[in-house]
């Protein structure tokens, strides 16, 4: 066991370590940000000033070795336009992000599994193509149509929700179905597909050939093997959620890295847009690792050899 | 039970192949031919844009913009859908949009299909080594956000449609070397596999023969995922402004530009997102259909 | 057999699935008869029904099987009936089942200890302890050492002989009157077989309930079972006692096999084989002849004609055939075809009325 | 009559993770020495996880032992190309489900072979046909796919498409044990005529004693990737030397009236192979295991005869003759 | 002479120590000032008495009062030692200027400040009596940012918040009907042009011939998109400034809406068929499109290059933009020095790069003479019409929403003045 969680932390470490490098890559595309950071009606002399401010005029792997040198003292840089640590300044999006996310996962998992459990529990029946259909046409919405309708509906003309910001849990109800919605589908999928495939197994019937009660053999013998695999999408998808959010924050101007990535893109704020992509980076391997070890307390098979 | 037999049973002189017979699967599915009616119009739309509008959906009239679509009130058949703020007539845009949304779609699942094939089977051919580089690679690419990533190179190079292209052919292979590599491994197990190499088949020809064409099932039913995902992501994209650019226009940037009408204009935004939703409906019809005929437990 | 030291007796048996529009129906009138100590041994090759006839026994079809019955009967309780609740009063009480694939037969996620409490407390108010100690004694029982330790184990750290003696023992807990075992050691190596096997039969002569032994290898027939049923095509084609059917078979059916199978020391090497030509139809639509004709060497317009009924032969045996009851008209030649023929035989197969639905 | 086929001292070594991380090797074959006469059959035969698997699959080439060398006509099997190698032995695989490409039709299954080589002309297709009729195929299944077959058929098609380079050596893997009984003693019958007509040589594997005791010439015994006993098969049929031989015999259940349980089988299960017993590595289930045997590992006795085996305590030998003397 | 009697907010009294720290710390080339035209001319300022200064100039410089408007805020003393230290490249350090929360004068102090968030602003109780601007008069003003305009028409349509510009004008008549709000459209000092690359700069390109800048400055209807698309409170832009602006002559050559002379020129310069060039824009793309159907109806067919600020301001810094469709707010500065001399100096920006109009801008910018100054102006001005190196196009307009019980006096500077608004 600790023989694995040291190999699984090398590899983490390792896939942050080269997300860094691509994440500076991408940044510096480009080129050197020093022009568009002096910003309008700054002359050659201005730009150069900044550039060496900012030390834009050494070698790109200097930069970068800078770069991650800092980021190992903990030091993510400082947004020249916040004027503040980008420290601090994720300090101040990151939870709203992360609450966005696992409101969205809560809201996605209520929906899904027990959609697909029922599904699968009636293959071929109406409530299975209904779930079906729900599925389909909940992937063909795009999310910021999804989101726009919901504050056209709620926001505006019932005027039942707060329409932008994220000062009470009350501004996070739509942003959560909006981001949320879009994760159900697969979830239910998975659910309902890993569900058939149990029920139909050996252990099941066993459970069954020996009298268990139904909703024993549904959810201690079913749905535990189910909800593995489901585990692992769910960590995902919440991954995908962290990243994916920038179209739903900026609709609600909910203020979570997402609104701030797509605001630092705009204000070429590359410190922040690095670590931006660093910190996502660095959650979605925490959180694979996280749905690792769950599913290993769930199976067995994979804690004890 | 025994269905296995039965052409053997018919003694029909014709075989079918197993694609032959998923395919004869799909004709009978409700789901295909909802789907795939749907696809084949708006393919023809795209294909025929020219005949069936006398506009060009670039060209403005100032002066005649925002004209209601027919069924509204001040609305012509001059303009059946409407004109959007520069005049341009709205029908005409979203016939060429279908063209840009289609192709870009097409054209990046070939790259990002190609890409994430080519990974999948070689990591679940040769599995050790390989295997492991490129899971890390698959790992490495989950890690990044792909619209992030793809809004971090659009605006800091520009968002040409090749670009995009590009960008999200080389963002959206993930599933295809995940799905691929699985289905290899699978089949790497199979005796046939072993079988090729025991009659002294070439790498290339196991790797073409006996393993590409028993992975097109799963391969179909993920590019029709990544089509749909690939339309979604430049609507995104357009719909932050880093999309498709004028004078091209794609359904996702009909939504971004109507969305300042969201409140007064509501058709505007209801038009091309309606189309959206359909495409991508049907898309997801054929590939649950598709799912069905090529996995055996699908109809379970 | 009297009636007092029947367990199960079963009349009329079929089981219809739809399938693909079309009605497929893999258990045809099958009557069966199991008594208080009694091994019953269902042999049949793969597609002839014998599963499925025991899962419509365990009452566990799946939900779009039509399952039908003259009677179904538990110790003279009728269960044609029975309510899912009774079912599930009567399933790892009454009757125990015994699967064929001991790695997969038992939830991966829980102790085994674990897995047999919970069967043993849904069927007896029981304690937790006491359940635990029941369950220990069990694996005593059935030849496995160190049984405390097992009980916390997850089964895959049991090999697979280990795994089928738990559920072996699982089988027994609450002192079933029958156990129907599926192909219980199909999936064991050779050298476990004859454990498992023997573990089966002594368990069951010491217990006196009855065995219901479904498989298609006939030598484990030869070994354990009291009485033979003979199934192919969803019918039973034979019965009547283990010796008898071995030494004697009455079915053409019986008869191939028996005639196919090589044995050491009896058959010579390289001694070319008897053989059954063609495969196994599809079970589908009402029967028009008999349902072994296509692959019969004594078939006869007779045969093609109309189905063929059940009908006593000699010493209480059972055949649904036309031959002699006496077991003449028999030629273990005709078993033995050369090889083109094989080939003609599939691929005339195809030619051969099916019967239609 | 020179040997064919010879390995020596074959070893094959496979690392296995177990759950959470550490590799362990798991020895599949230890020093497995093996020769083949020209036009003999050998019947190999043990139970699951004994090696014979991966024994094919080194004799097919398709792995590379550990260690240790495998002589093809004297030669060893690096030095043929993969196409050559191809032209001397040929499989036959356990199932037949899984041992044809669903993609293909009955046609070009048989006639890969003939295009791997490069040869495909209308020649190839005659012999494709007329293979076909040999192995007992009706000519109208030529176009079929293979799940249109029954399990016999596509046994069939698998030993057509083996046959049609014309090896010298053909190794079936399990050739019979996924069909049923009916429909297996026609794959026999089969195999035995080809054996007979081309004067193949064969390496049969198979758990199945009687199987093995029909095609066989030879038989030879593994366990723990060893062989313990090898000899002509009547002699093994009639007196086996090891333990492990004996209680496989005493397994076989013929379905004769009259027929018991045997009395009694190896008690303790089969030992991992990732960590085998000490000494002689059948000592935990052996009902004969003395001392010595959980110390030492028996010698190969009988090496220079027919009939060589590997036991400290051997059956139907006079004692004078017992290796541990 | 500087008022007396004035506080800061932190309670301190404002003199002429704060002044001239302020000053000269902004004019001090490292303080990170944006922008640095504004500045440039401080050579240093001096301490004439408590409330007087004297700031020395490096050189004349007439616009001194309208840049000094523009400059910064003025500081306490010793207001920037509370800049943070950060790190600076090579291990070295430098300070975060702008860090500093800011302690000013005004009628509104900041009570919270989140960056990129929300301002809060409290009255000021201390506000001087007498100053111009008055006292404010609503208590709290809260600036919320709100990414998507679509959201912002929302919130305010919803009562979410009380006040926002920037609304679409399309929007506007409707936003009005709703009875809620007031609707109001100003013109601001943002101008939109194009900016050919007559100095050859990417090359020897079509944009370097006089006639082609002419037919495109002739093709472009610049009235229909002022009225139709811009909208209310827009119009067109006649010469390379803000009309507002001192020394803004607009009274130089004009280039009707004449498509076939265009044509005509076009065909004159070699090119009959026309020809197809990259076109840079990064704002309003909507407007960029009308611009460029007016170019394909003449024949010159574009290939757009919608860009963020960010990633075209490196190419017009590397001589890669032949047609730069772009804007400019001379930051409300009501001189002409502030935009025409920046693009015609010889910056990075300009891409007309005439010697002859550059000695005229910098003389005037320098000459206290105002009359000597205008002439110059209008000469560079003219210079610049009749050689077309820039095509200006419209002046923005900007469209206001806000509660109907707010009266909120608009005004055309691109600033919202909160003082001055009050409830009714």
């Amino acid at each position: 066991m600790l023989v694995y969680l040291s190999k699984r932390f090398l590899m983490t470490m390792l896939v942050i370590a080269v997300t860094s490098g691509i994440a500076f890559l991408l940044v510096h595309l480009s080129g050197d940000p020093a022009a568009a950071m002096a910003g309008e009606g700054a002359s050659e002399a201005d730009i150069e000033a900044v550039r060496a401010t900012y030390g834009f005029d050494r070698p790109l792997y200097v930069q970068y070795l800078d770069w991650v040198g800092r980021i190992l003292t903990g030091d993510l840089g400082r947004s020249t336009y916040l004027r503040a640590d980008v420290t601090d300044v994720l300090a101040r999006h990151v939870p709203v992000t992360a609450t966005l996310g696992l409101c969205a996962l809560t809201f996605a998992l209520a929906l899904s599994i027990p959609l697909g459990v029922i599904a699968a529990l009636r293959p071929n029946t109406l409530i299975d193509r209904f779930a079906l259909w729900v599925a389909v046409a909940g992937q063909a919405l795009p999310s910021f149509l999804f989101a726009l309708g919901l504050m056209y509906l709620f926001g505006v003309y019932f005027r039942l929700l707060p329409i932008s910001g994220n000062e009470t849990w009350w501004h996070f109800i739509m942003p959560s179905i909006a981001l949320g919605y879009y994760a159900t589908p697969a979830i239910m999928r998975l659910t309902r597909s890993g569900m058939l495939d149990v029920m139909q197994s050996d252990h099941v019937r066993t459970a069954r050939a020996y009298g268990l009660a139904p909703w024993r053999v549904v959810v201690r013998h079913g749905l535990r093997h189910a909800i593995i695999p489901v585990v692992s999408l769910a960590a995902v998808q919440l991954g995908f959620m962290l990243g994916g959010s920038i179209v739903i924050e900026t609709i609600f101007s909910l203020k979570g890295i997402g609104y701030l990535a797509w605001e630092s893109i705009q204000r070429a704020d590359i410190e922040v847009i690095q670590a931006i992509l660093l910190v996502i980076a660095a959650a979605y391997a925490v959180l694979t690792l996280l749905a690792d070890l769950l599913n290993a307390a769930l199976d067995p098979r994979i804690r004890i050899s | 039970m025994n269905n296995m037999t039965t052409s053997a049973q018919d003694g029909a002189p014709v075989s079918l192949s197993p694609g032959r017979i998923a395919l004869r699967r799909a004709f009978r599915h409700g789901g295909f031919w909802i789907g795939g009616t749907i696809i084949l119009a708006i393919i023809l739309i795209a294909i025929f844009a020219p005949l069936l509008t006398p506009y060009d959906p670039s060209v403005q009239s100032l002066s005649k913009g925002f004209v209601p679509p027919v069924w509204a009130k001040d609305g012509s058949w001059l303009h059946p859908l409407g004109t959007d703020n520069l005049g341009r007539d709205y029908l005409a845009r979203l016939l060429y949009g279908a063209r840009i949304s289609l192709g870009l779609a097409l054209l990046t699942v070939i790259i990002s299909g190609t890409i994430g094939t080519a990974m999948g089977i070689t990591a679940g051919y040769w599995g050790g080594w390989p295997d492991m580089i490129i899971n890390f690679f698959i790992t490495v690419r989950l890690t990044l956000p792909v619209v992030l990533v793809a809004l971090v190179v659009v605006a800091l190079i520009g968002s040409s449609l090749w670009l995009l292209i590009l960008v999200i052919g080389l963002l959206l292979w993930d599933r295809f070397a995940i799905v691929v590599r699985s289905a290899t491994q699978q089949l790497a197990q199979r005796e046939y596999i072993t079988s090729a190499r025991a009659i002294g088949s070439s790498t290339p020809r196991i790797l073409f023969r006996e393993i590409l064409p028993n992975i097109t099932g799963p391969l179909v039913v993920v590019a029709s995922i990544e089509i749909a995902h690939a339309i979604l992501l430049e609507a995104a994209l357009s719909f932050l402004g880093l999309g498709v650019q004028p004078p091209d226009v794609s359904w996702g940037l009909m939504v971004a530009e109507a969305k300042a009408q969201l409140l007064f204009r509501p058709w505007m935004i209801a038009i091309p997102g309606a189309a959206l939703v359909l495409l991508i409906f049907a898309i997801n019809l054929v590939g649950d259909a598709l799912r069905d005929v090529t996995t055996p437990e699908g109809k379970a | 057999m009297p009636n007092d030291t029947q367990i199960l007796n079963v009349q009329g048996l079929s089981v219809q699935i739809p399938v693909h529009g079309s009605m497929l129906r893999p258990v045809r009138d099958v009557n069966l008869e199991v008594g208080r100590g009694e091994t019953v041994a269902v042999v049949g090759e793969s597609g002839c029904g014998k599963s499925l006839t025991a899962l419509a026994i365990m009452g566990l079809l799946p939900r779009q099987a039509m399952v039908q019955s003259d009677a179904l009967r538990l110790n003279s309780e009728s269960l044609a009936q029975a309510s899912p609740k009774r079912w599930r009063q009567l399933r790892g009480d009454q009757i125990a089942m015994i699967f064929q694939d001991p790695m997969t037969a038992l939830d991966p996620c829980y102790r085994i200890g674990n897995q047999m409490c919970e069967i043993l407390q849904q069927h007896r108010k029981i304690s937790r302890t006491d359940a635990m100690a029941r369950s220990r004694d069990l694996l005593g029982k059935v030849g496995i050492p160190a049984p405390e330790e097992r009980l916390k184990q997850y089964p895959h750290q049991l090999s697979g002989g280990l795994r089928q003696r738990v559920m072996i023992a699982m089988a027994l807990l609450c002192e079933p009157e029958l156990i129907i075992a599926d192909e219980p050691t199909t999936a064991l190596d050779v050298t476990i077989q004859a454990q498992i096997l023997r573990l089966l039969r002594d368990i069951q002569q010491e217990t006196n309930i009855g065995l219901l032994l479904i498989t298609h290898d006939l030598g484990v027939v030869a070994g354990m079972a009291d009485r033979i049923v003979v199934m192919y095509g969803g019918q039973v084609v034979e019965v009547g006692t283990c010796d008898q059917v071995l030494a004697q078979p009455l079915h053409p059916y019986t008869e191939g096999l028996v005639r196919s199978i090589p044995v050491p020391g009896e058959t010579e090497q390289g001694e070319t084989l008897g053989y059954i030509p063609g495969i196994v139809p599809r079970q589908v639509g009402e029967l028009s002849a008999c349902g072994f004709v296509d692959r019969c060497p004594y078939a006869t317009d007779i045969c093609h004609a109309k189905s063929i009924p059940m009908r006593d032969a000699d010493n209480a045996r059972l055949m649904r055939c036309i031959l002699p009851t006496d077991g003449s008209a028999r030629d273990p030649a005709v078993w033995v075809l050369p090889d083109e023929t094989t080939a003609q035989g599939a691929a005339t197969h195809g030619s051969t009325p099916c019967p239609k639905f | 009559m020179p040997e064919v086929l010879t390995m020596r001292d074959v070893t094959r070594d496979y690392s296995v993770g177990s759950g959470f991380g550490r590799k362990q090797t798991l020895r599949a074959l230890r020093g497995v020495n093996l020769g083949i006469e020209r036009g003999t059959t050998l019947g190999l035969v043990g139970e699951s996880g004994c090696g014979k698997s991966t024994l094919a699959k080194i004799l097919l080439g398709v792995e590379a032992p550990s260690s240790g060398e495998v002589l093809v006509d004297g030669q060893p099997i690096q030095s043929y190309d993969r196409i050559e190698r191809a032209g001397l032995i040929q499989p036959v695989f356990q199932d037949p489900y899984s041992s044809l490409n669903p993609r293909m039709t009955v046609e070009a299954i048989i006639a890969a072979p003939m295009h791997v080589r490069g040869e495909s002309g209308r020649k190839t297709q005659t012999r494709v046909r007329e293979l076909a009729g040999e192995v007992g195929l009706p000519g109208h299944l030529i176009t079929a796919y293979p799940s249109q077959l029954s399990g016999g058929q596509r046994q069939r098609v698998a030993i057509a498409r083996a046959l049609i380079g014309e090896p010298e050596i053909l190794i079936c893997d399990e050739p019979t044990s996924a069909l049923d009984v009916s429909v297996q003693s026609q794959i026999l019958n089969l195999l035995h005529n080809l054996k007979r007509q081309l004067n193949l040589t064969m390496i049969l594997i198979s758990h199945n004693l009687a199987v093995v005791h029909h095609l066989a010439d030879e038989v030879a015994v593994m366990y723990l990737g060893q062989i313990v006993e090898r000899g002509p098969s009547r002699e093994i049929f009639d007196a086996a030397r090891h333990p492990y031989s004996d209680a496989l015999l005493k397994a076989v259940l013929p379905p004769r009236a009259g027929v018991r349980l045997p009395k009694m089988g190896p008690e303790a299960d089969f030992p991992s192979p990732v960590n085998p017993p000490s000494g002689c590595t059948f000592h935990p289930r052996c009902p004969k295991a003395h001392a010595l045997c959980a110390e030492q590992m028996p010698k190969l006795s009988g090496a220079d005869t027919a009939h060589s085996y590997r036991c400290h305590f051997p059956n139907n030998v006079k004692d004078e003759e017992c290796p541990r003397v | 002479m500087l008022r007396e009697g004035v506080k800061f907010h932190d309670g301190t009294d404002f003199d002429a120590q704060d002044v001239a720290y302020t000053l000269n710390h902004v004019a001090d080339p490292d303080s990170d000032m944006k922008s640095r035209v504004l500045v440039d001319w401080i050579d240093n300022v001096e301490v004439v008495d408590s409330h007087k200064v004297r700031i020395h100039a490096k050189r004349p410089t007439p616009a001194a009062l309208q840049y000094l408007t523009g400059t910064s805020p003025i500081y306490p003393s010793g207001h920037y030692e509370d800049a943070p230290v950060v790190p600076g490249s090579d291990g070295a350090e430098r300070r975060d200027w702008g860090a500093v929360q800011p302690v000013c004068t005004g009628p509104y102090k900041l009570a919270d400040y989140v960056a990129g968030e929300s301002l809060t602003l409290e009255a000021n109780p201390d506000y001087f009596d007498g100053s111009p601007k008055g006292k404010p008069s609503i208590g709290t003003l809260v600036y919320k940012t709100i990414k998507d305009p679509e959201t912002q028409v929302a919130e305010v349509v919803t009562g979410g918040v009380d006040w926002i510009w920037g609304v679409p004008p399309e929007n506007a008549e409707m936003l009005a009907s709703m009875g809620n709000l007031t609707v109001v459209s100003a013109p601001t000092m943002r101008m939109s042009f194009l900016s050919l690359d007559a100095a050859g700069r990417t090359g020897e390109t079509p944009m370097t011939d006089l006639k082609v800048r002419q037919a495109i400055a002739h093709a472009i209807n610049r009235e229909a998109i002022a009225e139709n698309l811009v909208g209310d409170g827009s119009m067109v832009q006649k010469s390379m400034c803000a009309p507002v602006q001192f020394g803004c002559d607009t009274d130089v050559k004009q280039y009707a809406y004449d498509p076939e002379k265009a044509k005509a020129l076009l065909a004159e310069a070699g090119y009959p068929d026309g020809f197809s060039v990259p076109f840079h824009a990064y704002r309003d793309r909507a407007y960029s499109e009308a611009v460029l159907n007016d170019l394909r109806a003449v024949g010159i067919e574009t290939d757009l290059q919608f860009l963020q600020w960010r990633a075209l301001r490196p190419k017009i810094v590397d001589d890669q933009v032949q047609i730069g469709h772009l804007t400019f707010g001379s930051n409300g500065i009501l001189d002409v020095s502030a935009s025409t001399s920046y693009y015609f100096e010889g910056s990075s920006d300009d891409y007309a790069r005439d010697e002859e109009v550059k000695a005229w801008l910098e003389e005037a910018d320098r000459t206290t003479d105002q009359e000597r100054r205008k002439e110059l102006y209008s000469k560079a001005l003219n210079k610049i019409a009749d050689q077309a190196y820039y095509i200006p196009l419209f002046m923005y307009g900007r469209t206001y929403a806000f509660n109907k019980d707010l009266d909120y006096p608009v005004t055309p500077d691109e600033m919202a003045h909160f003082y001055l608004a009050k409830w009714k």
